[in-house]
């Protein structure tokens, strides 16, 4: 069956396409971020504080001392100690934008795609025994959900970045850093939804026969869910993705405006909105400060909803006519 | 050779609990005896219980009461109180093709996938070739062409489907094969397809079959015995030809003739209660007595009585002489 | 002792939508709805009770200040909120204050009771989620519409920019970026405050928009999934009017994911409100709440969570309700 | 019907808000001067008052036997008409006014007078200011123990008169006095109201204005009391005290004409409010020095800051100029020594030790040094708490990049205020950002809190040098006094167990209309002085 609106498919196909090449693209260039002849995103440069977007010098700036390993060092041999410079500006330090924008993707990035990945595991995981056993397994688990749920959120991440702060400090040696309170925090709060959805999910597909054929083929509950639930969960489960790593976007830089958010001298994108939104006064403007992280936050989430919508309409058993694979 | 018997069900009661609300009955106190290398009809309207009875047999229904027991593996098994995993190496010699046929495969699976999945889930002792080599073995047999071995469900038709499930079913070579509906999403010229396969397989793998279905013609052309079901209980138990040209229940009698009255308001209230929906009077005496033709003042009385007509049929009726 | 009393009126009202269920089958709504609000309480209790625990395992204190008090001062001010005794009886006290409404006295505002804060500033937390419930609507409903119907066309692609707009903007970059031309260029509209009615244009709109945002994606996507359904296609082969189609049987189906999305944005409305106010300077909860939380006004803190609580239980149950008047098929829970 | 059902109940909710809600825009008209007061207030009770929005509100509705002169800051006559002082210095007499009465028209008599203060020392009330008065006989007692109510020295002879009895000379006594915290408060009504005094509906005072309305997160407003002893000397009826927390929407309600007088800008905004202000000739930004530092405490019981080279190393290298000109550029004095200048210690102006400077290769130095003596090769990494607010963490961000060109590593970590302080209550921390602004105008608000035991020390450091110098010049007259002073504030310095950094400058906005501002190291604008008027 078609969908009876017309739509030209080619054209949204187009744009999928360029969406998945800018999601991918920003991708490679956060995760490769020291490879690229960037400036030090943390390098303080005041001379040069407040410079609009490609007005101020290239500084030749190294980490010191000088890593003879890794990504920087591989930029090292391939750049020297040039730098595309502060391109778009530098922020009230005479830190490069650019060079933050980028690394702040990786921050970002990393903490929306390794919660949600987190949410998801565990809200399937829950989900996926909840609507599978039934009964008082499902009744309790799926209170403990709405208990959770009617938690406020903000309530709880004060509190618990403050005490996993603390244990960081009482326990240095455990290393605990603040990019992984923010990910547990995170991912602790954006689960529930895709448990709920999961086990709704695995409550309607229980009933369906093919499962009780597996059954009768004799395989075993891990097979089970392995080869037959979760394959028939996948389309809830990415609708669920394009859902969450908007909210986890904004959450993040929802903690950045409390200021519980990274912590100099690493940097997210909700930091620079933040920074952003500072430099933004009724007397004085720093456009470059606000514009930039906004367009990247605006961007990314645009390329996101429109991969989601159109994966989950390809999804949709009622449109493939085709072969799903 | 003496007939010994595979499959014997003493007592079986099922009832489900829906919701909070009491448990509904849905069969009780059901015997049935299957000797080996039989074929036995379980016809009912729906709503009698006959895939419940079939999914019982089968470990994916619980039962609350009563035994089942079978000597499919060589040896006597109790099936009634096993868990899932103690079930699986029964699944070997009992097997069941599920009702609808486009429901039962994974839609994100190839058919020949499923197959081999089955043998070698249950015949541990396969390899994955051999396994395969199975599986597209059972696919020649069930007449479907080899060029559709590795196609997903939706891309082949109902029927050959339907083979597909049959094939699947038979990948572990069980003894004893439970059909459920297999045919009544067909149309008439399938339906003879595959009744004329079935009986083919039974007659090469000496197959025990069971057959769960609402088509008397179905029941009357793949079995040699005939057990009739209303309202989760067995009505009538015959051999087909008697039950089916002389039936001795007035249930029986409406089925074969295709004359069964519409379900009167107290039958409704019953069906209600089932489906938990409202308070109604539990029924005393018959449970078809209000749809009954025949239906006298004893029959809202006391236990039905189980009667023998003649050797090996019986039936559940107070008045035993009504078709006189 | 109201606190037990509490936990036995809790567990008769269990008890009596069990009975209750038991002889009137288990769709009768006085049992669901005994059993709803029997959960509320729980859950309620659930939810202080955690973040009781959670907030004293917190390091920090409501009488520490940039300023340390002399020992005798802080140990009288402990004892006069009973802070010095052990914490499971404060818990029991406080579950036993909680039992009989009252929620107790403020440990930073001390010259005021939880009860007289909420008083203050519930109604200004009401009254601007209120309008921003509106604007999401406004705002939500019109460009999912507009989407569905044009799937594919410029106009959805230009509803997916908004949404996508008011969906990744943080909401102080959006407040941020319409202050300027809104109260600077038009001075239409006051910077700051409740003054007048004015005065709540910006602030809801900057809370509304985001939920307007996600509303209009899931109305987008009900829309065209329900769309193609073959009741919808009955109705327009009947001829009716494609305005007609979609408001009389399209938009009621695709309706049910977007309200059921309603309770958790009114949750979201509600405690994310505090951004808002900080910017706005607008006298609300949410501005007490981080700031108890902050401080550790303990009672203040735990009050407005259980403020809180209830009111996203009690908003989830409404939206409930509408789906339930939506489509009778879903069951009161 | 139950469609039905559901909208009109949506219905009524929409409306019963909306109808709440107007009741916000039923109130009162404009009052005749708003201030945009920082957060909200914690307490109207001027002896629990310890924030500078706090002290404002405090200042506009009490009054205390003296008051400081808003341009000079000299002690004026306010309840007291006339005081003397014994020539040892330790005992003074004041002569209230006649007919003072509180504003719902009681009289006020000195016995009242010496019950607000022995309240105000009492443990039981909660003072956090209470070492205030501690140059009172038996004051520090009293507040620290609770007993010896009687034998503090605070003593009314008769209805008008009133002797305070000191430990020591002290020559800030009467800068003390004028402090909002010890403004009079009303006996009568304290003792059957209770805590809930300060409602407007209980409300009375003997200051200038007198409550109106007190709602939370709002705003405070006062109106003119009638029965003040200097009513007509008032300029504006009504006086509202905005709660406004961001910055950012005092400048826009600033800018949009809805408040007259800020008490903060944006970081951000002060290049530019210093250009627009400036250049207009308007001058409606003018920052202005006043007693505050900003700071750094080293936790001195923390390896391997025990050793005070590595303290002092840690001082040296910092460089304050950059701070002060490209975080807070206000035009914040870079610090020099800990106590601001332009302290007044007694006659004399207090000459600070100026001794701090950023010297990189001293800091070296003393680095390798203090190593050496610690058996170290290498400063180990360690964490400086910060509290993540925009001016704060800038800050910090430039003192980790400077120290890590030095080889000196940091790790920042953000921390709200009330793990701040408790880290610093329980001393777990390396180092942490502080503050400190004077209650009066003498180095002692400062350097007091450094003598050991002292509750705003927080470092653990004590010595006894320091200790036996504030202790000699306590007894010492003004010069010989300052002189000392000096001398410990070196002693601290080189010590270093604070690192002070840049002292605070007033940043207030205050409109063209306002006549009778005057810029002055306390910070001090009372309301009650303002008056409408061409520009200053």
């Amino acid at each position: 069956m078609r969908a009876l609106s017309p739509r030209p498919r080619r054209a949204v196909d187009l744009v999928a396409r360029l969406a998945l090449a800018y999601l991918a693209g920003l991708a490679i260039v956060a995760a490769l971020a020291p490879l690229w002849p960037l400036e030090d995103p943390a390098a303080v440069k005041l001379p040069r504080a407040l410079a609009p977007p490609g007005s101020a010098p290239a500084a030749a700036v190294l980490a010191e001392p000088i890593p003879r390993t890794g990504l920087a060092a591989l930029r090292r041999r391939l750049f020297g100690d040039w730098s595309i410079g502060p391109c778009l500006g530098t922020d009230d330090l005479g830190r490069c934008l650019l060079s933050r924008l980028v690394f702040g993707a990786r921050v970002s990035l990393t903490v929306a795609a390794l919660a949600s990945l987190l949410s998801l595991v565990l809200g399937t995981t829950l989900g996926l025994l909840a609507g599978w056993r039934g009964g008082a397994f499902d009744r309790w688990t799926m209170r403990v959900v709405d208990v959770i749920s009617a938690l406020p959120m903000v309530f709880l991440v004060i509190f618990v970045v403050s005490l996993l702060r603390g244990v960081r400090n009482a326990r240095p040696d455990m290393d605990i850093d603040q990019i992984s309170v923010l990910l547990f925090v995170i991912a602790l709060t954006s689960w529930l939804s895709v448990a709920r959805l999961v086990r709704a999910e695995v409550a309607s597909l229980k009933q369906r026969a093919f499962i009780d054929a597996a059954v009768l083929s004799g395989l075993s509950e891990r097979a089970i869910f392995l080869r037959h639930l979760l394959p028939n969960l996948l389309p809830i489960v990415i609708v669920a993705l394009t859902l969450n790593v908007p909210r986890i976007f904004l959450f993040e830089a929802f903690l950045s405006f409390l200021g519980l958010g990274v912590e100099a001298p690493s940097v997210s994108w909700g930091l620079l909105a933040r920074q952003g939104y500072d430099s933004l006064t009724a007397v004085h403007a720093t456009w470059w400060m606000v514009v930039f992280p906004a367009a990247a936050f605006l961007l990314t989430l645009l390329a996101m909803n429109f991969l989601g919508d159109r994966w989950s309409e390809r999804l949709d058993p009622r449109q493939s006519s085709e072969p799903v694979a | 050779m003496s007939p010994s018997p595979l499959l014997s069900i003493q007592g079986l009661s099922v009832t489900r609990s829906r919701g909070r609300g009491s448990p509904v009955p849905i069969l009780q106190d059901i015997h049935i005896e299957i000797l080996r290398g039989s074929s036995v009809a379980v016809v009912g309207e729906s709503g009698s219980g006959k895939s419940t009875l079939a999914k019982t047999v089968l470990g994916l229904i619980p039962a609350q009461a009563g035994s089942i027991v079978t000597w499919a593996s060589g040896t006597r098994e109790e099936l009634v109180g096993r868990s899932r995993a103690a079930f699986v190496p029964l699944r070997r010699h009992l097997q069941m093709v599920l009702q609808d046929p486009s429901a039962s495969f994974n839609p994100r699976r190839r058919l020949g996938e499923s197959i081999s999945e089955a043998a070698r889930a249950l015949v541990p002792t396969l390899s994955r070739a051999a396994a395969e080599e199975r599986a597209r073995g059972l696919w020649q047999e069930v007449g479907l062409e080899p060029s559709l071995f590795s196609r997903y469900p939706h891309e082949v038709s109902g029927g050959q489907k339907q083979r597909a499930a049959l094939a699947r079913a038979l990948a572990p070579e069980p003894s004893l094969l439970v059909l459920d509906e297999a045919t009544s999403a067909l149309d008439q010229s399938l339906k003879a397809q595959i009744v004329n396969l079935l009986l083919e397989l039974r007659r090469r793998r000496d197959l025990t079959l069971v057959s769960i279905t609402h088509d008397l013609g179905i029941a009357r052309a793949l079995a040699d015995r005939i057990v009739v079901l209303y309202d989760g209980r067995i009505v009538e138990d015959g051999p087909s030809a008697a039950v089916l040209d002389r039936p001795r229940h007035p249930y029986t009698a409406a089925l074969a003739a295709a004359l069964l009255p519409p379900v009167p308001a107290l039958a409704r209230a019953q069906l209600a209660r089932k489906s938990g929906d409202l308070k109604a009077p539990s029924p005393i005496g018959c449970a078809f007595q209000s749809r009954c033709a025949h239906a006298a003042e004893v029959c809202r009385t006391g236990e039905v009585p189980w009667l023998s007509q003649s050797p090996g049929h019986h039936t559940r009726c107070h008045r035993e002489d009504w078709f006189s | 002792m109201s606190a037990p009393l509490l936990l036995i009126g809790l567990a008769g009202l269990f008890a009596w939508a069990h009975w209750r269920t038991r002889r009137a089958g288990k769709n009768d709504r006085w049992a669901a709805h005994a059993r709803r609000l029997a959960w509320v309480i729980t859950t309620t209790l659930a939810v202080y009770t955690a973040s009781f625990f959670l907030m004293r395992a917190t390091p920090g204190g409501p009488f520490d200040g940039d300023r340390a008090l002399a020992p005798e001062i802080e140990a009288r001010l402990r004892a006069r909120y009973q802070l010095d005794r052990p914490v499971w009886v404060q818990w029991w006290n406080s579950i036993d204050a909680l039992a009989r409404l009252d929620l107790g006295p403020s440990m930073v505002l001390r010259e005021f009771t939880v009860q007289e804060i909420l008083v203050q500033s519930l109604p200004t937390s009401l009254l601007v989620g209120t309008a921003a419930v509106a604007w999401m609507i406004l705002i939500g409903l019109p460009l999912g519409l507009l989407a569905a119907r044009r799937a594919g066309q410029w106009p959805d692609a230009a509803a997916s920019l908004v949404a996508a707009l008011g969906q990744s903007l943080p909401t102080f970059v959006l407040a941020g970026l319409l202050i300027p031309p809104l109260v600077f260029g038009l001075g239409w509209l006051p910077a700051a405050g409740l003054e007048s009615p004015a005065g709540l244009v910006l602030p809801s709109l900057c809370l509304g928009l985001p939920y307007g945002a996600q509303l209009a994606r899931l109305l987008r996507a009900g829309l065209i999934n329900t769309l193609d359904q073959d009741f919808v296609r009955t109705a327009r082969a009947k001829g009716l009017g494609e305005a007609r189609v979609i408001s009389r049987y399209a938009l009621r189906g695709a309706l049910v994911p977007a309200i059921a999305f309603l309770g958790p944005a009114i949750a979201g409305i509600l405690t994310g409100s505090l951004v808002v106010e900080n910017l706005f300077g607008i006298p609300g909860l949410g501005s007490h709440f981080v700031q108890g939380a902050l401080s550790r006004d303990y009672p203040l803190a735990l009050g407005l969570v259980t403020i809180y609580t209830l009111l996203i239980s009690i908003s989830t149950w409404i939206c409930d309700l509408l789906l339930v008047a939506l489509d009778p098929r879903i069951e009161l829970g | 019907m139950e469609k039905r059902a559901v909208i009109l109940t949506s219905l009524v909710l929409i409306l019963g808000a909306l109808l709440l809600g107007a009741t916000f825009w039923s109130t009162e008209a404009r009052a005749d001067l708003t201030i945009a007061n920082g957060p909200d207030p914690r307490s109207l009770d001027p002896a629990l008052a310890q924030s500078t929005a706090d002290l404002r509100v405090a200042a506009s509705l009490f009054v205390g036997l003296v008051s400081p002169d808003p341009r000079t800051l000299e002690p004026r006559p306010a309840l007291a008409k006339s005081w003397s002082a014994s020539a040892n210095g330790q005992s003074w007499t004041f002569q209230l006014r006649e007919n003072l009465k509180w504003s719902d028209g009681t009289p006020l008599v000195a016995a009242e007078v010496v019950w607000s203060y022995l309240r105000f020392l009492d443990p039981g009330t909660g003072t956090r200011l209470g070492d205030l008065l501690d140059c009172v006989r038996g004051a520090r007692h009293f507040r620290e123990t609770g007993q010896g109510r009687d034998r503090v020295g605070i003593v009314a002879p008769d209805d008008r008169t009133l002797h305070f009895q000191l430990d020591r000379r002290t020559p800030y006594f009467l800068d003390v006095l004028g402090q909002p915290p010890l403004g009079v408060v009303p006996r009568h009504v304290i003792e059957s109201r209770g805590l809930g005094w300060t409602r407007p509906e209980h409300f009375v005072s003997a200051g200038p204005y007198r409550l109106v309305t007190w709602r939370l997160r709002d705003r405070v407003r006062v109106q003119r009391n009638p029965l003040y002893f200097d009513a007509a000397g008032v300029a504006f009826d009504t006086v509202d005290f905005r709660a406004v927390e961001n910055a950012a929407t005092m400048l826009n309600l600033f800018i949009t004409g809805g408040v007259d007088f800020a008490t903060d800008v944006p970081p951000g905004a002060v290049p530019a409010l210093l250009a627009r202000y400036g250049a207009s000739g308007t001058r409606e930004f003018l920052p202005a020095p006043r007693l505050g530092t900003f700071f750094l405490r080293v936790n001195c019981r923390r390896p391997p800051f025990t050793n005070p080279k590595l303290r002092a190393a840690l001082s040296y290298s910092i460089d304050r100029e950059a701070i002060v000109s490209t975080v807070t550029r206000a035009g914040e004095p870079a610090c020099r020594s800990f106590v601001p200048d332009g302290v007044r210690a007694g006659e004399v102006e207090y000459q600070s030790a100026r001794t701090l400077s950023f010297d990189p290769g001293r800091a070296a130095e003393l680095l390798s040094l203090g190593l050496a003596e610690e058996g170290l090769t290498q400063l180990p990494s360690f964490e400086l708490l910060y509290s993540p607010e925009p001016g704060d963490q800038a800050i910090a961000e430039l003192l980790q990049s400077r120290w890590a060109s030095l080889g000196i590593n940091c790790r920042l970590v953000g921390q709200d205020g009330a793990s701040i302080r408790d880290a610093l209550k329980r001393l777990d921390y390396t180092v942490a950002r502080s503050s400190w602004l004077g209650d009066y105008n003498d180095p002692s608000t400062f350097l007091d809190q450094y003598r050991t035991g002292s509750p705003g020390n927080r470092t653990g450091w004590s010595s006894e040098v320091y200790d036996g110098l504030l202790a000699r010049a306590a007894s010492e007259a003004d010069s010989a006094r300052a002189a000392t002073l000096k001398e410990a504030e070196t002693h601290l310095l080189a010590q270093s167990p604070i690192l002070p950094i840049y002292h605070y400058v007033s940043r207030n906005l205050v409109s063209q209309r306002l006549a009778g501002y005057f810029s002055n190291v306390m910070d001090w604008h009372p309301p009650s002085s303002l008056s409408e008027g061409t520009p200053r």
